[in-house]
């Protein structure tokens, strides 16, 4: 209970480099490297850029809210917005690496989050919103980027 | 995010700087290169030196681009990009589909030598 | 209303620098100067360092939070801690840069914020606790940092 | 906070890097001034190169360490204060009760060179 930061923003795209320093903030204050803080940091824009974007239609008078749970051997991120939820195994299916996808100019931001990250999980609950829950650990072989 | 251009030889060469992550100024960057490979500019040359960060968002510009070029038989070449860019850049493997050049010689050179 | 920010940290000097993030992120978004960056986020750390030492006694359970209205000519910060308060009157009529106070290795937090920001406002309100309003003007004699 | 220390000529020169804000290895950088101090060390040298903040608790280490050298006889001076420093300090007139250096040869100087 003691290790938790709460943030909670308007949706506005704008406020994303905020938020980037913020998250750079915690993961240098964990000691994680500057490649996992960096791999940490991209996983958190997307998932907050989504629930600007498709959460709440950039609608500024939503708030995005970010919670983290910074534990001594790992980082959870909870991104929340009010919006009405996704098919989340529709997403996870797609694969916006293959050759035929590869031009589309959308649709890379939750699989950027899946390489960036330890684990992705989503939770859509009625009345309450969608849920992402971002976590890393630390030194866990640190693979902050994916290999080329 | 902030940009500056320059035409030379009828290539036109972006000099970005900053987040390019959608919204804002980052959309001024996908009408300046539509409207400019609209009006038959076709060979296009991004500068990321000074780009920090690239989101899902900023790819999705950038593949804009990409492809309008192409429509006009023209190409779109990045230069200078940065370890952080290039690793997202692995990880969605578009680095399969944008040329990048490690110096602006190199990169002038190419286009200069294409004709469209 | 759609432009505040809300952060809430748990009373822990060490995330002080997490803080100063958030803070340089929230002015450059605004466009403030460096040295006006500057200025905000030391007062605001001052506040905050406060809230954890002397509202909380750092008491890691209790929660500081901080509330960033961003206007188009200003940016308006309020700090909260749930502690007790203490004489306004009495730490505003001192002043540590007397010669005979100089040395003293303490009191001069709210020195600072106040020849950092615009306005320097507090108020103890029983039960709901003790909240320090910060105030910073956007170009009017950009003054980031005092003279020497 | 991350410092290091060296030892000269009777003088101990600790170098500082990152935030002296209080709490933790700010409180740490106190605790080696004092006990050097009460070891005998009583001129000393603060690298601030690599400081980029300090706040009200900083300051209040810094002093702290002032009064205990004066105390024993003899010194404490700063070098290498960047602007961001030199503006609280001059904010606070503390300014008027350090002894600062831009050099670190005219800072070992004059430590060396005095009797404490
Ligand atoms: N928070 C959200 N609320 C509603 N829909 C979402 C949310 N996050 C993702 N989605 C849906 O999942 C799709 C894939 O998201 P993503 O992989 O981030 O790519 P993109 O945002 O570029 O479309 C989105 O197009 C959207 O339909
Ligand atoms: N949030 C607060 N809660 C309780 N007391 C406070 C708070 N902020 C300041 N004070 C009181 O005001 C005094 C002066 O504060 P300040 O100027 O920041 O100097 P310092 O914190 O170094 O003592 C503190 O010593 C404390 O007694």
């Amino acid at each position: 209970m003691d290790q938790v930061i709460q943030l909670a923003i308007p949706s506005r795209l704008e406020l994303l480099p905020v938020l980037d320093r913020l998250v750079q903030g915690i993961a240098e204050q964990m000691d994680f490297s500057e490649d996992e803080a960096d791999a940490i940091a991209i996983s958190v824009i997307e998932a907050g850029t989504n629930a600007i974007q498709h959460g709440h239609k950039k609608d500024a008078s939503k708030t995005v809210e970010f919670r983290f749970n910074l534990n001594p051997d790992h980082l959870q991120v909870v991104v929340r917005d009010t919006g009405p939820g996704f098919d989340v195994d529709a997403v996870l299916s797609s694969d916006p690496t293959r050759p035929e996808d590869l031009m589309k100019s959308s649709g890379r931001g939750i699989f950027i989050m899946r390489q960036m990250m330890d684990r992705v999980d989503f939770a859509i609950r009625p009345r309450e919103g969608t849920f992402v829950y971002l976590r890393k650990s630390k030194d866990v072989n640190g693979r902050g980027v994916a290999p080329a | 995010m902030r940009f500056s251009q320059e035409r030379e030889g009828g290539v036109l060469i972006l000099r970005l700087e900053g987040q390019l992550m959608g919204g804002g100024e980052a959309e001024e960057v996908r009408d300046l290169l539509l409207s400019s490979i609209d009006q038959g500019t076709s060979r296009i040359l991004l500068d990321m030196g000074e780009v920090s960060w690239v989101n899902s968002s900023g790819l999705g510009i950038l593949i804009a681009g990409h492809l309008a070029a192409r429509q006009r038989g023209g190409t779109m070449k990045l230069m200078n990009v940065g370890s952080r860019i290039d690793s997202i850049l692995n990880v969605t493997r578009l680095s399969t589909i944008f040329e990048v050049y490690e110096t602006e010689e190199e990169a002038r050179r190419s286009l200069q030598g294409s004709n469209a």
